[in-house]
């Protein structure tokens, strides 16, 4: 990891400004943010290791632990809430026996929610990994899960 | 490098060869929401189809050019004739297409929308008189869906950097004039007229000045900024540009949604091209004006949409609003330096302001609205999209014409713009017109252009729950009426939803919005309470019979509904046992099921899946009474 | 104290704490400030936030480091190389204050002459650090003024400090950085009172208020005041009264509220010393290891017991008050002197309270000439003080300076290096320094069990590079061994000490880091080279 | 600076330009309720309790609001009083109501502001209470971190950036969810944290407490004994015990501030360890033993010592007086000029 770390930071030796740029680069590198490259992070800009968690945890887009193969992310935009995407989210939370915010112990799927994906009018969604499958019912969640049961 | 004029030149040629070629061209919508529905894979399938069976066309990727309920969308225009729009295209679709209208000559007027530009085409409407479109202004989207966005020179073509070619022949003040005559109104929602912003930025005083692209588009239920950047992404450049040199500016940044992977990408690409063309870098055209822009991915933050929070998150801080009293973002921005910050489709519609005149823009719109808004037109309604109609049109014609009317002929009920910070508004209100004031009367907000349409089988009382839920999350925490004011507002609308209301709590949701409106440091919080006070003053009985008879009218709050089998009607088909999550339906085969109260958790599948004919389940509120001993605590 | 009392007439803080604030540069050279002067560095921290230009000089990566604006990390014991070769910079590029030079200094001449040897590449190959570095270092300490020039331990515990003091004199002085606001050359007290005890005559060659003993004027007027005859002769300083009890020839040794047998550089010597002694007179608060050693041990009051002064390093008189009682038959140090001097047939030792002492030395010190308790009753008063209606001095040679022509004088300087350096045996060169959570030898903090808690034992501080090439990993007992002694802590490896350093405190009994330090002495001031020795290291 | 009048609820208060509403209403004795203020720091505006109206239309919040002469301040404006009672109605409902067991009773500003806003029971009980349950972070000697009674007023936030330059503990997540923290949250001993309580000091409820403090009876104002800065302290004294130390804000050197060894470094003061007689070695051990026999032995072993033969080594520790009658003694009575102390250390 320390190399994969170093080779990432190397470029930002003291820019406090590029805090989030970094953070969002390591996290693509290691998959998430350990303890440890938040210390790095801190002291290869230069900001108290305090500030780097300060300015991660502010941010939805970072996580602490690692996430599963798949990231499944329900959208709870406006358009999918009155089309039933509460619905979708208790069905996928059945499927897979985690509540959102929750990775399964096989370390296959990471459950989350998101403010909205913009795919409004093809509500209810959710997004799998980079794909977006559209007006769902909660019947087709198992599906979609199995599909990705590779 | 060559002058703007040779520049022009060799994109028209480009474009009209491609326009006007001997081949036909298929123009494939390829942003983010044609993708979710499918459209790379029919890309795919008109390749495969065309190299098979020998026919020749230029795929063109295209963005979107709004209706959403139509995709995958494929324009196809032939030579010499009118283009046809292509709706709900699957690849079987694709292969009846190729051989049909591009090897043959029948267009399939049942599988189009309409057909648009020069010319006709037999049996099939011109999309323009199509009720949906004929209200419609297409200004800010008036490349998307047109031009490959991925192509400079399309831009060009269509009277790209005209803008940006006349604001450099013009003095500083001059563009600013004529922001200020064409009274276009800051695009992200609250309205301020850009060209004051833009005189501010100007006067402002410093050696180093920003121009800044608000691109954090978190409104949940609004995707039109992606869209424009998506389909259009030069436009915002030169918007931007336009700016920089207006206000003295040598830096840009647009902060743009992480989670528009796609758009970030259009972005760069943008950036890459328009530094080639010279339209970025030093001595722009020619000129001793010089500016660059830099992409900042924001990294999930509803409170950055917020100017201030928004400047800090660029310089790597927590996203938490400034203060007030507190500096304007054009005296003291980004770096504390001075700071133009607008939204995307502000940007984007300055260089037309430019290229046509201030007059021009805004002969459309009212007096103190000029111009065209943006909507996510989207929830219950029939044709959902992104629109853009003349500011003054009312509700009414938005969601019964353009939108075709409530979805699955429901009921209207309300309609939600603004998103979080907005308001509902119930039929009585359907013929406000829509511009900033009428808004704003009603007890809504323009906002950036989320409008979601609700039917009468949505829970109002749900609905504010839902914002605040977001609001609650979203909230930077940072002052005390925003942090526990929305969490406060929140659980007692649970509460609410989960049959535990109490006396009082309508009284105490209003005092409490108020305060939170009256207290809160930022707009966020400011605002945060709008669901609340607009459904409680649109729809409080649905709030009293919450609290009083422990009902949820819409049967959408769990706790509050039951769920029945009608002995008259169930078959005993076995399909609802058998669909059942939790077994909580018992029954043998041919005789009536029964759903055991105390086990059910409300999902309405048994309902869903009771066939028509049967429609043997029911759905009630208040609850059946449950058995003492099986009594399940159900939480919403 | 010795090397700018000559170069400037006083071997004080010239200027105070709270102007520390006000500068435009510091300059802070051989001082872990956060660490051993936490409060007063929060004025340095302060400037650097608002702004200042924070140049900091240390052989480590030290914790101040985070609010520089500059980090010379030169090699321990090439300060005046460091220090002149900046000096060079600064007078090739014209940016001397001529003016003040040439009406407040002398032998600037000879000084300039003495630069030869400093050029950039010389500098930079002794110090270890980029000369373009220094060059700026040096330009903004000259052109963006007020510049302070904060100092400790750092710079005197070498066997050439007082070459490293007056470097620092040199430099603030071809600056025109004395005898105004914010400016300086400020060197920090470890202790509460170092500079009461100085002040007080507490040393073998000076009286009260720096008054030569060997002055036949001063020699009269103590004579006078205490209706005795006086030697003449200069007394032995601390390392050379160890060496005269180890040569015999001082055989009783009367030893308050110190611990020498952990905090004397080259412990061995000093224990064995003892040892020698016919008799021994401790003390203390408590029960130290060097108490162990006496013949008789005195119970003495805590600060919290008793009522006196202290003066703070930026020569501030403050009262201390009695607040508890002290405990058992414990007494304040100066009843048990007068007691034992009573208990003699002495006259003159009969005070009845420690104003009255006081009354005695502002009679006879002239910079406590107008110190009373009455008028420390406020926020205390910073010396010179010479009357009763003088306000005090917070900022030192503001019209001349102390010396006897009045002007400042210029320190031609060449580099030497320090007595020990690391050699094939002795590979690691050994610096000291302290723990923000203790004091000294520990006698008080490491008996606060929360103080104990935070910071328990040595650690050998050790560059993760060295650390690797003797395969010690974090946290693994070592042995450390010098010519002299050797001893044992478990190490912490860490980039804040750079390849070659290893650094330790002297607070821990467990691992006596002064059994390995050199006793070299600075030939001036007499000051032992606690900051570099040679050791090695072995994994146990 | 120039002087302005301003009005606050019909009274004229004199104020200087750059002062704040809410600084000129303090500086003339009026209580504007307040919480995340702290007058050593920066004004936050993050509480909104000390909300005012401004020229009878615009709410601001006076810890923030620059003075101006003719400015005409309400504190009681109908608006006004609305926010701040919603405002502290939702702290409260979401704190601990365990002030009598709790550090700060009696000295707690959240008391004071709800006293002061008149919060009544039956107006409480129309909210839905909720109390975090995070663990108390007991990890360092000296004080407690206790999450569950934050205000997130953050000024030890402000006071560990503003004043300290430490930054060990910053603002992390967000929302209800933010919470004062180390990095990843971790105890705070395991941080860069200094111990130097200024937090500690400021915290205006009991979130930060010092552990095991008890309030002095008495205090005496004196000096630290540890390093040269030389630090006012006021010693606080129960009985014959120094039970606590805080910083002399009056004394010109720290004006208040102090560091670990200051402030929490006292308790060897009353160590048990303490020499409590004199002691004489008898057959290679210590003995206790009375003054005069102490004082007989040595008056005569120096006595016998006169000359050179003699040294002695001062403190550094201890008072000028201590020193000088030392230095008299060695010189005046001994015959030599053998002292030194441990300055070069």
């Amino acid at each position: 990891m320390e190399e994969r770390l170093s080779a990432v930071l190397s470029p930002y030796e003291g820019r406090k400004d590029a805090l989030i740029p970094i953070l969002q680069k390591v996290q693509d590198e290691l998959g998430y943010l350990p303890d440890d490259a938040m210390l790095e992070i801190a002291k290869t800009t230069g900001l108290p290791e305090s500030r780097v968690y300060a300015v991660a945890s502010f941010y939805a887009q970072f996580r602490f632990t690692p996430r599963g193969k798949h990231t499944i992310m329900v959208c709870r935009g406006t358009a999918c809430h009155v089309r039933g995407a509460e619905r979708i989210l208790e069905e996928t939370e059945r499927s897979l026996g985690i509540v959102e915010g929750e990775t399964t112990e096989d370390q296959k799927y990471t459950l989350e929610t998101v403010a909205c994906i913009g795919c409004c009018a093809l509500a209810p969604c959710v997004m799998i990994d980079e794909d977006v499958e559209a007006k769902l019912t909660p019947q087709m969640v198992p599906e979609i899960l199995s599909g990705r049961n590779e | 490098m060559m002058n703007f004029t040779e520049i022009q030149e060799q994109a028209r040629q480009e474009w009209d060869s491609l326009q006007s070629g001997s081949v036909p061209v298929i123009a494939v919508g390829t942003a983010t929401c044609g993708r979710s529905a499918g459209a790379l894979g029919v890309v795919q399938a008109f390749e495969e189809e065309m190299s098979e069976k020998g026919v020749e066309a230029h795929i063109v990727e295209v963005g979107c050019i709004g209706p959403c309920y139509a995709e995958p969308l494929v324009n196809i225009t032939k030579p010499g004739r009118a283009t046809v729009a292509y709706k709900n295209v699957t690849k079987k679709m694709v292969t009846e297409i190729v051989d049909n209208y591009l090897k043959g000559d029948d267009p399939l007027p049942h599988y189009t929308l309409g057909s648009f530009g020069e010319g006709t085409v037999e049996n099939i409407p011109r999309i323009l008189d199509t009720p949906s479109f004929k209200p419609q202004e297409r200004r800010v989207f008036r490349n998307c869906g047109v031009i490959d966005p991925t192509n400079i020179n399309h831009y060009i073509a269509n009277e790209g950097y005209n803008g940006l070619s006349k604001a450099l022949t013009m003095t500083q003040s001059e563009v600013v004039e004529e922001m200020k005559k064409s009274g276009l109104r800051g695009r992200g929602g609250g309205g301020f007229p850009a060209g004051r912003k833009w005189e501010a930025g100007l006067n402002a005083e410093g050696d180093q000045k920003y121009v800044v692209c608000n691109a954090d588009e978190g409104d949940p239920g609004a995707f039109m900024d992606r869209a424009v950047i998506e389909g259009d992404p030069h436009s915002v450049l030169e918007g931007m540009i336009i700016a920089g040199y207006a206000i003295g500016a040598d830096t840009g940044y647009i902060y743009v949604r992480a989670e528009y992977p796609l758009a970030i990408r259009r972005l760069e690409r943008a950036i890459e091209q328009a530094h080639e063309k010279g339209f970025l870098g030093n001595n722009i055209l020619g000129t001793d004006f010089s500016f660059d822009i830099n992409i900042f991915p924001g990294a999930g933050a509803f409170v950055c949409g917020e100017s201030t929070a928004l400047t800090l998150s660029i310089e790597g801080k927590r996203g938490m609003p400034r203060v007030a009293p507190r500096p304007r973002t054009t005296e003291q921005g980004l770096y504390d330096k001075p700071t133009l910050l607008n939204n995307v489709k502000t940007f984007s519609s300055a260089p037309m302001i430019i290229t046509r005149g201030a007059e021009w823009f805004a002969s459309i719109g009212t007096e103190k609205s000029t111009g065209t808004a943006i909507f996510a037109l989207t929830g219950k309604v029939n044709n959902c999209g992104l629109i853009e109609v003349p500011m003054g049109i009312t509700l009414r014609e938005i969601i019964y014409d353009i939108g075709g009317g409530v979805a699955d002929g429901g009921r209207f009920k309300a309609v939600q713009t603004g998103g979080p910070s907005g308001g509902c508004l119930p039929e009585s209100l359907l013929d406000t017109p829509i511009d900033y004031d009428s808004l704003d009367e009603a007890g809504s907000i323009m906002g950036s252009g989320g409008m979601v349409v609700m039917d009468e089988k949505t829970c109002m009382v749900d609905v504010a729950r839902y914002f605040l839920d977001f609001t609650e999350i979203e909230s930077c925490g940072q002052c005390v009426p925003c942090r526990l004011g929305t969490k406060q507002l929140l659980d007692i609308l649970k509460d609410i939803c989960a049959g535990k209301g109490k006396k009082g709590d309508i009284d105490l949701l209003i005092e409490l919005s108020q305060s939170v409106h009256g207290g809160s440091v930022c707009g966020l919080g400011q605002t945060a309470a709008n669901p609340v006070l607009t459904t409680i003053r649109y729809f409080r009985d649905e709030f009293e019979a919450h609290i009083n008879d422990k009902c949820c009218p819409a049967k959408v709050c769990k706790p509050l509904i039951s769920f029945r089998i009608l002995e008259d009607k169930c078959a005993g088909c076995t399909l609802c046992a058998k669909s059942c999550p939790v077994n909580a339906i018992s029954g043998e085969k041919k005789e009536v099921h029964v759903i055991d109260q105390g086990l059910c958790v409300q999902c309405g599948v048994c309902m869903e899946k009771c066939p028509k004919k049967f429609s043997a389940v029911e759905c009630l509120s208040p609850k059946l009474p449950v058995a003492p001993k099986e009594t399940t605590e159900v939480v919403a | 104290m010795a090397g700018l009392a000559t170069s400037l007439g006083s071997g004080a803080m010239t200027n105070s704490i709270a102007e520390i604030s006000g500068a435009s540069t510091i300059f802070a050279i051989g001082t872990n400030t956060t660490q051993a002067h936490p409060v007063l560095a929060l004025q340095a921290k302060k400037a650097a936030r608002e702004g200042a230009n924070l140049i900091v000089a240390n052989p480590k990566e030290i914790d101040l480091c985070r609010h520089a604006t500059i980090h010379l990390q030169h090699r321990p014991g090439t300060d005046v190389a460091l220090v002149m070769g900046m000096i060079k910079v600064i007078v090739d590029a014209g940016l001397a204050d001529m003016e003040f030079i040439n009406s407040r200094c002398e032998n600037f001449d000879a000084f300039v002459d003495s630069l030869a040897e400093f050029d950039l590449a010389s500098v930079e190959k002794i110090t270890g650090v980029p000369g373009e570095l220094i060059s700026k270092a040096a330009k903004i300490f000259a052109s963006e003024g007020p510049s302070s020039i904060l100092y400790c331990m750092g710079i005197t515990q070498h066997c050439h400090g007082t070459d490293n003091v007056w470097s620092l004199s040199n430099l603030a002085l071809v600056t025109g950085n004395l005898g105004k606001a914010s400016a300086g050359v400020n060197p920090l007290r470890g202790q509460n009172n170092v500079q009461g005890s100085c002040d007080m005559g507490a040393l073998p060659d000076v009286y009260p208020g720096y008054q030569k003993v060997a002055k036949a004027e001063s020699k009269k007027k103590f004579e006078a005041a205490w209706g005795v005859s006086l030697s003449d002769q200069e007394g032995l300083t601390h390392s050379e009264i160890f060496d005269d009890i180890h040569d015999g020839k001082i055989t009783a040794l009367y030893l308050i509220g110190e611990n020498p047998y952990l905090s004397e550089a080259n412990a061995n010597h000093a224990i064995e010393s003892m040892n020698r002694l016919d008799f021994l007179v401790v003390q203390d608060i408590f029960l130290t290891e060097t108490a162990e050693l006496a013949d008789v041990v005195l119970p003495a009051a805590s600060f919290a017991e008793k009522n006196g002064t202290f003066s703070n390093t930026e020569r501030r008189i403050q009262r201390i008050r009695k607040a508890v009682d002290a405990p058992g038959e414990a007494k304040p140090d100066w009843q048990i002197v007068a007691a034992i001097a009573s208990r003699m047939g002495a006259q003159g030792f009969d005070f009845e309270d420690e104003a009255q002492i006081m009354n005695e030395i502002a009679s006879l010190t002239p910079s406590y000439g107008g110190i009373s308790y009455e008028r420390l009753e406020g926020g205390g008063i910073q010396w010179p003080c010479p009357t009763q209606d003088h306000p005090g001095t917070p900022t030192l040679h503001v019209e001349k300076f102390g010396t006897p022509s009045g002007k400042a004088q210029f320190m031609p300087l060449s580099f030497r290096d320090s007595a020990e350096l690391p050699d094939d045996e002795y590979p690691f060169l050994l610096t000291t320094d302290r723990s923000l959570f203790h004091y000294h030898t520990g006698s008080m903090t490491r008996r606060v069990a929360g103080l104990e808690q935070l910071d328990s034992e040595e650690f050998l501080k050790i560059n993760p590079k060295d650390a690797a090439s003797l395969g010690l990993e974090d946290n693994e007992v070592v042995q450390i061994a010098s010519r002299r002694g050797q001893t044992q802590a478990k190490t912490k490896v860490t980039k804040i000490c750079p390849p070659g350093l290893v650094s330790m405190t002297f607070h821990f009994a467990e691992s006596p880091t002064n059994v390995l330090t050199s006793p070299a002495l600075d030939p001036v001031a007499k000051i032992p080279e606690t900051k570099v020795c040679a050791v090695k290291l072995e994994k146990v | 600076m120039s002087k302005v009048t301003l009005t606050i609820d019909g009274l004229q208060i004199p104020a200087k330009e750059g002062m704040t509403v809410l600084e000129a209403a303090q500086a003339s004795g009026l209580y504007i309720p307040n919480l995340c203020n702290h007058p050593d720091l920066k004004p936050a505006g993050l509480c909104r309790v000390c909300v005012v109206k401004m020229d009878d239309w615009k709410i601001a919040i006076s810890c923030k609001l620059p003075v101006k002469d003719g400015m005409v301040i309400s504190t009681e404006d109908p608006e006004v009083q609305q926010i701040r009672k919603s405002t502290v109605e939702l702290l409260v409902a979401n704190h601990p109501m365990t002030c009598l067991t709790c550090e700060a009773d009696g000295d707690c500003e959240l008391q004071r502001v709800a006293h002061y806003v008149g919060i009544t029971q039956e107006n409480l009980n129309r909210y839905r209470r909720s109390v975090r349950s995070i663990p108390i972070d007991r990890s360092n000697p000296f004080f407690d971190f206790d999450h569950n009674k934050c205000i997130l007023c953050g000024i030890c936030v402000r006071t560990c950036d503003e004043l300290q330059n430490i930054n060990a503990i910053d603002y992390a997540q967000r929302g209800v969810d933010s919470i004062i923290s180390t990095l990843a949250n971790k105890p705070i001993a395991e941080s860069r944290c200094e111990s130097c309580g200024e937090c500690v000091i400021r915290c205006p409820v009991a979130a930060l407490a010092p552990k095991g403090a008890q309030e002095p009876m008495r205090e005496v104002k004196s000096i630290c004994s540890y390093c040269g800065v030389g630090c006012g302290v006021m010693l606080g004294v129960r009985g014959q015990k120094v039970v606590s130390v805080e910083g002399d804000r009056d004394n010109p050197v720290n004006k208040g501030s102090l560091c670990v060894k200051g402030r929490f470094g006292y308790r060897f003061i009353n160590h048990p360890e303490r020499l409590k007689t004199p002691l004489i070695k008898k057959n290679g051990t210590l003995e206790e033993a009375s003054w005069d026999e102490a004082l007989d032995l040595i008056a005569e072993k120096f006595s016998n010592s006169k000359g050179d033969k003699f040294a002695a080594l001062a403190s550094a520790r201890i008072t000028n007086e201590d020193n000088y009658l030392i230095q008299k003694f060695t010189r005046a009575v001994m015959g030599t000029n053998n002292i030194d102390h441990c300055a070069r250390l």
